[in-house]
């Protein structure tokens, strides 16, 4: 039986599920609902037997039709890439059973192709091993991601759709511009080639191609000055658009940039001048969120504000930095993504985004309130759950060799993440002991939107009370993308 | 023999009230003037061991320095009630005889120990020092012989007493 | 001192007459009393002495007199009007001089007049559950009453 | 190896598990099980009591392992925090009897427990992660205690996480600065490295440290948190806290100065001022400053849970006082002071809980006269004060004489006076205490207020009992405190089981004999007193006001603003209050968010685009400009 | 043991004779300055048995008669601490901070007492009491201090010791002396601070509902009051007495001084008293305690 163990499957098993399910409305009505799950199951299934693959030689290697390169498009999955799919598929997986039950306006097959294209978009520029295949799959995601923000089609919906459409399109096209300059002086586009080619390159070269990259890709990844859009498009997509937005598609953005800047542009001063950059996100992102009244805008400027963090990791340019890094992305993902699904369940019991609506829900919402309790205080880092290992982590690596901006910068994380503690305990607070005046009657949320949050719940407890195994996976994926012997892998495996 | 140490221990306490008499004087009329000068060393009435006190509860002696209207007797009656046991009053000047030059007033009481049993009188529209420490003197001479009983005469006919308070205090 | 007096004529309805030195009378009508008052103030008789009431029983009046001090002058001049002793009633004099708020409730409980305006005026000021005729009404009479209610040593009860 | 540290260490989080499962089967299920679980540890804290435990490994993180081990300080520290959280459990069954919704019961209850087990872990911490990991967990655990109290103690808790996240993450920065010199974060391996570092790198790391124990230690500058987070808790969450969370600060100065950092270490990096080391000097000021404007603050209280809230900020002073001396005597009297502090306090505290209970209001000039209707807690009560106050036959006077004899040997006078001060000071905040709930008038609808049922007042007499065994027999908690600061390189002071012999250099003092001739002396005098004639009683309304009728309409008793006369001398000082610089700083950051924050996100997509374009145009002038941005 | 039953017997009586003489004389002494005959000598025994004889007693409450109890237990158990020559009994097992302490149980009885009645004057009194207490804690600590330092023991007995044949504490620490003279007056509630009972004001302040028995225990209170501070004075700055008979001849002379000036001065307001001991007294002690520190 043809060996599953491919990663292209990664790729192909959903785009064909995309296109079953724009066809699906032709034989039978109700199909469209329940596709996306058994696409992502699959999914899954592939990305869990890629694991042995990758933890025997380091990486899977696939190349298309043959092709050697520089013309070979071929996909690899090292440690780092294999961690994040199995996030996506997994986060694919879990929200389409979200959507069986949160979706109900008339265009399904037309949200749940879109909703496909949009995951197998991610997946693609994670796995890509090719900066053309990188710019195709980001376009991909991108007009996925513009559909379904404006999927509500009410005013604000289709403005912040309009506001996202424009600024990832000069995204995309300065994206590609950088990728020809690159092309042009390397000759190649395998990003393995363009590796070994643009060792010799200057620095003046390669520092405007690299410049362009990262502000197209800075544009997808909630970089500081380039994420305006995201505050005014996560709020308005659908929940469980806006879960995998923050969770899954700035974190693949991200992991290009670090793809990218490993590959060619590995230079100690653009460290420092990234490290300017994380931090401002997570300054702007965490003092904005503070003072939201719209409970999913502050989600989203947290989201910034989490991204600064761990781009802020990537950027201390260390072995234990990276693990930092790598830990932070799986607590952001899991826990943001499940915030997001849980208040998308209770903006529809409460029926309005506003804060104050949200007095006294822990009382009525038990087992949501207490999924997102756990959520938050993942994402602030408080003791006996994940993201106190990831920011332990994150702060001994920073203070490793304690120059006076790392104590700085440590200090700045640290205040930020007292006022993240602050609006956090805020909503926590009235939500547990508020005192809702008139008494409406708000139930629990139906079986099929809780059955998601419980699953990532308990993933998250699972990580949070047995971490070993995490830390180490993560300790080796980061050693390996830092003395970069994923390049002469993939040679030894591609017989250059 | 228990009946003989009972009168022993009556006589030393009858001593001993005498040379130790401490009074609250409810100044309410013009006799108050003629306190000051028996306490200071004008007249010294403290070299008798009296001396002047503030609240009921230490107080041996009640001096009515005056003329008594239905408000302040309410208040006498107070204090005198407060007062602990063997406690004696004496009434200043005529105003607390019969009345004195108020006797037609529609507010002043025209006889103290209709209301209050009062021990000892000192005549005089306001009795001169001297006439206050002889006062004292022989008030000593009546706790010594036992005669001053008037605690005791207010206990047994409480209810005359009460009587007649209730008649004008209304 | 004549200086003022020609003051106090100019002041109409109000007839004024000088018994000596310091010694000024006006008399002024029932109703005009309170404007007499406001410009006898006006003038500098910025001090309410006394307030009070003589009970006129022979004429069945009562003559309520107000006797104001100038300070800078140095002059006492009496404000007299004569009321109705069966039903007397007066208007207060409270917003003029504050002084005669007391005044008032003293001649209210002591006299019986009914002053308007001084809501305190008819509560008892100082005789304790007083219920009997206000006591310096003529009319009232003292020793009756303190017969009735006390009874005077050497009377028949001299043996208690 | 035997699992008993860490069985020691679960039974309060299994315990709080089960509760919250146990409350939705039935009410009394949930209390039973809580009780249970505290007594368990409780019993455990006594089968393995004063046996010294060394590296029980029960973990590793990023290459440092985590370590539990015990020494006599950590049995003294773990005996108060498990015996108090027991009382506490016990006054709480009936005490939150009122508050009917059980979800919130529920809750309560598990949180009860894990603060106690957080307290736990941090005492048996044996490395800095572990020792981080458990404060967190006790910071936000108690902050949903606190809140548990009603409307007013929402804005208490939410100002208490905040500042204990800033002083945790103060010391967070500190264990970083220390995981990157040394990787094995274990209380050996860093004393190692501090005692070769640079002493700059020292001084750092300690100050960082003692931030963060400041705050939950309330030490004057950082307390702004304790007098609401205290007054507005329920009212059986405050001896919790009160008594025993701000005795983990203690400990933990006690760990950063003399486990980290030995003392005769910190005398050669550091310039000493009357023979203490400059930070130990600073601290000692910190904490009599905070004895001297708590104990003023304390008087001019009007709430009795405020009054005992400022009262623990400057008895806390105390303790830090005594720490901070450096001499074993000091610091054998501090150790000493937060024992008895978490007795006493915890029994006034428990005390003012039961006169809430039954009259329903903390406002002190509402209340009066109790004591004839309660009079069980009236003598709780008065033994509470009495050992506050510091006066002999009770515990807390054997504590603070240490303390006193300690600074008189270094001859740090200011200080002394500044205690001494503070104690009569304390002398007359707590007789304002029991006037006000107890003596005075009875106001007429607390007529018919009895005396608070069995289950509350057996905690009470725990605590009443053990002020009296302590104070006459300091000896008891003495053997512990003196073996423990053995390990830590002090040297042993003289004691026995009464007190301190004579023929030491310091004075002397059995206070057995000042007990036994004081009941002597009061046996006697009230022989005599019974032999004079007998007395009547007589109601509260027969007194003397110089002949004016009393009646129960209207408040006659003076108990508004006892110390009015005193409050014009100390004018001046109540004027100034961090606090106000505190919300000053916090307006200018809102102020500074809410503005530039708006400037920035305008939400039009031409301001959006413009950023693109500057972050493109920056980079093609570094081109231009030849590559060398720097 | 035979010993200390007698000396647990006769210590507090002596204590009483003393504080008793010192009223007659008080009595007598005010009088002659007011130049007036004054009440016989023997007039504070007349009084305190009238008082004991009374037939009729009032009380509040358990604790209004346990007030007077505690404060007189508490001021028998200070005399123990006071070293009387030849009669030492507690001085072994508590030291001068010890009796600082237990000087308190006394003012807390009569608190306690005085609080469960229930009256405005008691409370006003009271809350008095306890501000000027506080007042003139701060000089006596300074002064107290200083004496330790200068004698670098905390122990009463050691610092009588210390200042055996003539060179007493007034001559080396003049400055804690006059301190220590001006707190006494402060301590004892005498004229210029009878702030706490100022019969015009607060009627007797706390005693104003003790009468009978009760008053006549307070009285005793009072007088081993006056016995501890003026014992204490000495002891500290007159460098207290071999024998028996000096040891009185030094306390009369403090208590004849404190006397003669006692009736001059007027009553002080009660912030002004505490502003009064927070300024004056404690310059002066903290002159004296430096120049111990520096000596």
């Amino acid at each position: 039986m043809v060996n599953l163990a491919n990663p292209i499957l990664l790729i192909v098993i959903p785009l064909l599920f995309v296109f079953l399910i724009a066809f699906s409305s032709a034989f039978s009505k109700s199909a469209a609902k329940y596709l996306p799950i058994i696409a992502f199951g699959i999914n899954v299934v592939v990305a869990m037997l890629l694991v042995p693959e990758v933890l025997k030689n380091g990486l899977v290697l696939s190349t298309t039709a043959g092709f050697k390169p520089p013309i070979a498009i071929d996909m690899i999955v090292d440690k780092l890439a294999l961690f994040l799919v199995i996030i996506a598929s997994v986060l694919g997986f879990v929200v389409s059973i979200y959507n069986v039950a949160y979706i109900d306006e008339e265009p399904e097959e037309k949200f749940y192709a879109l909703f496909t294209l949009l995951i197998t978009g991610i997946i693609w520029m994670i796995i890509t091993g090719d900066l053309f295949n990188l710019f195709v799959a980001f376009e991909v995601t991108s007009i996925a991601a513009f559909g379904l923000v404006g999927f509500h089609r009410d005013k604000g919906s289709v403005e912040a759709g309009f506001k996202y459409l424009v600024m990832g399109a000069i995204g995309g096209s300065l994206l590609l511009v950088g990728i020809i300059m690159l092309y042009a002086a390397t000759g190649t586009l395998n990003i393995i080639d363009v590796a070994q080619k643009s060792a010799e390159l200057t620095f003046q070269q390669k520092f405007l191609a690299y410049a362009l990259i990262f502000v197209g890709l800075g544009i997808e990844g909630a970089l500081f000055p380039l994420n305006a859009w995201l505050p005014d498009a996560h709020p308005a997509a659908p929940s469980s658009v806006s879960s995998i937005l923050s969770g899954i598609m700035t974190t693949a953005a991200i992991y290009a940039i670090i793809r990218i800047t490993n590959i060619i542009f590995d230079y100690n001063q653009i460290y420092l001048f990234l490290m300017f950059f994380a931090l401002l996100t997570l300054i702007f992102g965490e003092i904005a969120a503070y003072y939201q009244k719209d409970i999913k805008r502050m989600l989203a400027y947290s989201t910034i504000g989490q991204t600064g963090l761990f781009f802020f990791a990537f950027t201390i340019h260390s072995t234990n930095g990276l693990q930092g890094a790598f830990l932070q992305i799986i607590n952001h993902s899991v826990s943001k993504s499940m915030l997001f699904l849980v208040v998308g369940a209770m903006i529809v019991q409460v029926g309005s985004r506003n804060i104050e609506d949200f007095v006294g829900l822990g009382r009525k919402m038990k087992v949501s309130s207490f999924f997102l309790a756990i959520g938050m205080f993942s994402l602030m880092g408080m003791p006996p759950f994940f993201g106190f290992w990831s920011k332990l982590k994150i702060i001994f690596a920073a203070l490793q060799h304690s120059n006076a901006l790392m104590i700085g910068s440590v200090v700045i994380i640290l205040l930020m993440s007292v006022v993240e503690g602050a609006y956090f305990f805020k909503l926590l607070q009235m939500m547990f002991f508020g005192k809702a005046e008139q008494d409406r009657e708000i139930k629990e949320a139906s079986f099929g939107m809780l059955v998601p949050v419980v699953i990532l719940g308990f993933i998250l407890l699972f990580i949070s009370f047995y971490p070993t195994p995490v830390l180490d996976f993560a300790h080796q994926a980061a050693s390996d993308l830092m003395n970069k012997n994923y390049i002469n892998l993939a040679l030894k495996l591609g017989g250059l | 023999m228990e009946k003989m140490t009972q009168d022993q221990v009556r006589t030393i306490a009858n001593m001993l009230r005498k040379r130790s008499l401490w009074m609250i004087h409810y100044c309410t009329g013009c006799g108050a003037m003629e306190l000051p000068p028996t306490m200071t060393s004008r007249y010294d009435m403290s070299r008798l061991g009296l001396a002047p006190f503030v609240t009921s509860r230490q107080a041996d002696i009640l001096l009515i320095t005056g003329y008594l209207n239905v408000k302040t007797l309410r208040r006498v009656i107070t204090v005198y009630e407060q007062m602990l046991d063997p406690k004696y009053v004496i009434g200043f000047g005529s105003c607390a005889l019969n009345g004195g030059v108020y006797w037609d007033s529609y507010a002043v009481i025209k006889q103290l120990d209709r209301y209050i049993p009062a021990d000892l009188y000192i005549a005089g529209c306001m009795p001169r020092p001297e006439a206050i420490i002889t006062a004292f003197q022989d008030l000593m001479d009546l706790i010594d012989s036992g005669k001053a009983d008037g605690y005791k005469r207010y206990k047994r006919d409480l209810a005359y007493y009460k009587e007649n308070q209730r008649k004008v205090l209304g | 001192m004549m200086g003022i007096v020609d003051k106090i004529k100019e002041i109409d309805g109000t007839k004024v007459t000088v018994q000596r030195e310091n010694r000024i009378f006006v008399d002024v009508e029932k109703e005009r009393v309170i404007g007499t008052l406001y410009s006898m103030k006006l003038i500098g008789f910025s001090q309410l002495s006394v307030l009070s009431v003589i009970d006129r029983i022979a004429d069945n009046q009562f003559e309520i007199f107000y006797v104001l001090y100038n300070r800078d002058e140095k002059v006492n001049a009496t404000v007299r009007v004569w009321i109705d002793r069966d039903n007397p009633v007066i208007e207060t004099a409270e917003k003029i001089y504050p002084s005669a708020h007391a005044w008032e409730r003293e001649i209210a409980e002591m006299f019986g007049v009914k002053v308007e305006g001084n809501e305190e005026a008819g509560k008892p000021f100082i005789l304790e559950n007083w219920n009997d005729l206000p006591p310096m009404r003529k009319d009232f009479d003292s020793i009756k009453y303190s017969s009735e209610h006390f009874v005077f040593r050497h009377s028949e009860d001299k043996n208690e | 190896m035997n699992m008993s540290l860490e069985l020691l260490l679960a039974t309060p989080f299994i315990g709080g598990l089960l509760t919250y499962i146990g409350g939705k089967v039935h009410r009394w299920v949930r209390n039973l099980i809580a009780v249970l679980f505290s007594l368990a540890t409780v019993g455990e804290m006594a089968m393995y009591y004063n046996t010294t435990f060394k590296g029980v490994v029960w973990g590793s993180l990023f290459g440092s392992n985590l370590v539990l081990q015990t020494n006599p300080i950590t049995w003294l520290f773990l005996f108060i925090v498990t015996a108090i959280s027991l009382l506490v459990i016990v006054f709480s069954i009936d005490d939150m009897k009122k508050e009917e919704d059980e979800i919130v019961l529920d809750s309560y209850y598990m949180q009860l427990l894990f603060v106690e087990g957080a307290m736990v872990g941090i005492v048996l911490a044996g490395d800095l992660i572990t020792f981080f990991m458990f404060w967190e967990i006790m910071s936000w655990t108690s902050y949903f205690l606190i809140v548990h109290g009603g409307k007013k103690s929402m804005a208490a808790g939410y100002k208490y996480i905040i500042m204990s996240v800033i002083g945790a993450y103060a010391m967070f920065i500190a264990i970083a600065m220390l995981y990157a010199k040394t990787h094995s974060l274990v209380y050996s391996d860093v004393a190692l490295a501090l005692s070769q570092a640079s002493p700059s790198f020292i001084i750092w790391t300690v100050v960082l440290l003692s931030v963060g124990f400041f705050v939950k230690a309330a030490v004057m500058p950082l307390h702004t948190w304790l007098p609401d987070a205290h007054s507005e808790a329920p009212s059986p969450v405050s001896p919790l806290l009160s008594g025993v969370l701000i005795k983990m600060g203690a400990y933990g100065l006690f760990i950063v100065f003399y486990g980290l950092l030995s003392v005769n270490l910190a005398k050669n990096i550091m310039p000493s001022v009357f023979s203490t080391p400059i930070l130990l000097y600073i601290i000692q000021w910190l904490a009599a400053l905070s004895i001297v404007l708590a104990t003023f603050l304390a008087i001019m209280q009007e709430d009795a849970k405020r009054l005992l809230a400022y009262s623990s900020v400057s008895q806390i002073g105390y303790v830090v006082l005594g720490l901070a001396t450096g001499t074993s005597l000091g610091v054998a009297g501090g150790l000493f002071h937060a024992l008895n502090h978490a007795i006493f306090k915890g029994l006034l505290f428990l005390a003012v809980g039961a006169v809430i209970y039954r009259t329903g209001t903390r406002n002190m000039s509402e209340l009066g006269g109790l004591v004839k209707k309660m009079p069980f807690t009236f003598t709780a009560l008065l033994l509470g004060i009495i050992a506050l106050a510091g006066v002999p036959p009770l515990n807390g006077f054997v504590s603070k004489w240490m303390i006193y004899e300690a600074l008189i040997q270094k001859k740090e006078v200011f200080l002394l006076i500044m205690a001494f001060v503070g104690s009569t000071g304390a002398f007359l905040y707590v007789y304002r205490l029991i006037h006000s709930l107890f003596l005075g008038q009875l106001p007429e609808k607390y007529e018919n207020v009895k005396d608070v049922p069995i289950l509350m007042q057996i905690p009470i007499w725990i605590l009443a009992l053990s002020t009296i065994v302590y104070g006459i027999f300091p000896g008891l908690a003495m053997d512990v405190i003196v073996k423990g600061m053995k390990l830590f390189g002090f040297t042993p002071i003289a004691y026995n089981l009464f007190g301190f012999p004579e023929g030491t250099a310091m004075g002397s003092l059995t206070v057995i004999n000042i007990a036994a001739v004081l009941m002597t002396a009061f046996v006697a005098v009230f022989i005599i007193f019974i032999l004079f004639p007998k007395t009547r009683q007589v109601s509260q309304y027969d007194n003397y006001a110089s002949g004016q009728e009393l009646t129960p309409d209207f408040k006659y008793n003076y108990s508004f603003g006892f110390y009015m006369s005193f409050g014009r001398v100390i004018k001046p000082i109540l004027s100034m209050s961090i606090e106000r610089v505190y919300n000053y700083w916090i307006d200018a950051f809102k102020i500074f968010g809410d503005y530039y924050m708006r400037r920035i996100y305008t939400g039009n997509l031409e301001t959006y685009n413009s950023y693109i374009v500057i972050v493109v145009t920056i980079a093609a002038a570094a081109v231009l400009l030849g590559g060398k941005l720097w | 043991m035979v010993s200390t039953i007698l000396i647990a017997i006769c210590v507090p009586l002596l204590a009483f004779a003393i504080g008793l003489t010192f009223i007659m004389f008080k009595l007598k002494i005010t009088a002659r300055v007011q130049r007036r005959y004054g009440p016989p000598i023997i007039q504070p025994i007349y009084n305190l048995l009238k008082l004991l004889l009374k037939e009729d007693n009032i009380s509040h409450g358990v604790i209004f008669s346990l007030g007077p109890i505690i404060a007189l237990a508490g001021s028998i158990l200070a005399v123990f601490f006071i070293p009387i020559p030849g009669l030492n009994l507690l001085t072994g097992s508590g030291d001068l901070i010890a009796l600082l302490y237990i000087m308190a149980i006394g003012s807390l009885g009569m608190a306690l007492g005085a609080g469960n009645t229930a009256n405005p004057n008691a409370s006003i009194g009271i809350s008095r009491a306890l501000t000027l207490m506080f007042g003139y804690d701060l000089p006596l600590v300074i002064i107290v201090i200083s004496v330790i330092l200068q004698y670098h023991t905390t122990n009463l007995a050691d610092i009588v010791a210390a200042q055996a044949n003539g060179h007493w504490t007034l001559w080396t620490l003049p400055l804690s002396a006059i301190v220590g003279f001006v707190v006494t007056y402060g301590a004892l509630g005498e004229h210029p601070f009878d702030i706490i009972t100022a019969p015009h004001e607060v009627a007797t302040g706390p005693m104003v509902e003790y009468g009978g028995k009760h008053l006549g225990f307070l009285m005793i209170n009072h007088m081993f009051h006056i016995y501890i501070e003026i014992a204490l004075f000495v002891d500290l700055f007159l460098g207290g007495a071999s024998n028996l008979f000096w040891f009185y001849i030094k306390m009369f002379g403090v208590f004849f001084i404190m006397m003669l000036c006692d009736e001059v001065f007027l009553r002080f307001k009660i912030d002004d008293a505490v502003r009064f001991f927070w300024k004056w007294p404690t310059v002066v002690a903290l002159i004296s305690l430096i120049i111990v520190l520096v000596k």
